[in-house]
């Protein structure tokens, strides 16, 4: 299993903000592949330049495996203050 | 201390707290950042936060922060949810030994929360609503301090 | 509001009281200074003003930093008379529409206050007492803001 | 009359923070002349680096007239803060 969370514009864009997929996928790339199946849209915004993930709370670049229970986050271009 | 509060907190308090047994530190500075809008308008605001990793990051800049200015003390609350106008958005408190200090951690720190902690913000406005990127003034800003603050922008 | 106390004075009250009815304004910068000293000593400072002089003199700073910085709204509690440890000695305020001008000014506030303002401040330690003069780096801090600040130094 | 007032280390040197002189020397410069008289101490104090005179709440550079009631503060360096 991984949990999935959303923040930001991501949260808008796909109607959601916190999704578990069973089983986990391998990868991170594999899971972003199955969170956009049908969404063009959704796929876009994943894209977007400044989105930045996080598996279990740590900022990930590129792809990485990912394990069983899982927690990963999509962040869009921050602004806190 | 680092906390996010979902609910209007007393900037005041927090100040006279911060300030309470400080007769080593000499010098204390503080931001508020204020939700702007019109009286009456609807809350003007909504922060997101990742309850856990926002708290961790910003605990990482200000320990970060505490080293690069000798600070004897640092604390942030940063309100999450909707927001009404006028209402405290955050607030940063930095203690020093001498007031330049204070001051630039306080700066520094304000710089990093308006462009790089994990906290988005939706402004509502007559013409909707709308989800707020650093502007290029933050971005500015924040370059000042060169590359030590955190991660490399995205 | 620039005003001096002849016993403590309570800065988040003040802090509050400032960022009321600001939903104009967005950014509130304030410095706190600290009488340092050992707990349970005397009173290690003594502060004096020329009534009436000293406030109408800090007074025309706070015109010259809100036309410099574009400030909303500035305000200065500085106390006078027997100062504890711990207690604060001046509180500055300043509001502005973003936080680089609310910090510039706080800051330029604070040189000035610490330079140029006509207070005398004693310092009592083990030692004996001395009246406390500007520091260099204190000297060096005020001309960071070029010669627009009140008078030359004497 | 001329009213005098001192600050600082100026007070702690004197022994005094305030008196009246009856009637008003002509000028700044009397008027020191009168405060010094026989206080060597006071007078390297008062031409110390410096200090600053006001005269009715303005302040002076080097002389000037005073006429009856002048308040006249004789300041040392300031620091406040």
């Amino acid at each position: 299993m991984a949990k999935v969370l959303l923040f930001g514009r991501l949260r808008d864009v796909a109607g959601w903000r916190e999704r578990l997929y069973e089983p986990a996928p391998p990868t991170l790339a594999a899971l972003k592949a199955l969170i956009v199946a049908d969404r063009l849209d959704l796929a876009a915004a994943l894209e977007a330049p400044g989105v930045q993930a996080a598996v279990n709370r740590v900022l990930v670049r590129g792809d990485c495996a990912l394990g069983d229970g899982a927690e990963v986050a999509f962040m869009p271009a921050m602004s806190g203050g | 201390m680092i906390a996010l509060a979902d609910r209007p907190f007393d900037p005041g308090a927090e100040l006279n707290r911060f300030c309470q047994g400080r007769a080593a530190t000499g010098a204390v500075a503080s931001f508020v950042g204020i939700a702007r809008g019109e009286a009456g308008q609807d809350a003007p605001l909504e922060l997101q936060a990742y309850p856990g990793f926002t708290e961790a990051e910003i605990g990482k800049i200000a320990r970060e922060a505490t080293g690069r200015f000798a600070l004897q003390d640092v604390a942030i609350v940063h309100r999450v949810g909707r927001i009404a106008a006028g209402e405290a958005i955050v607030l940063v408190l930095t203690a020093a030994a001498h007031r330049r200090e204070a001051f630039e951690a306080c700066d520094y720190l304000m710089d990093y929360l308006k462009t790089r902690a994990p906290l988005w913000k939706k402004e509502y406005g007559p013409a909707g609503a709308r989800w707020v990127e650093p502007t290029a003034r933050d971005l500015a800003d924040v370059g000042r301090w060169g590359a030590a603050q955190g991660d490399d922008p995205p």
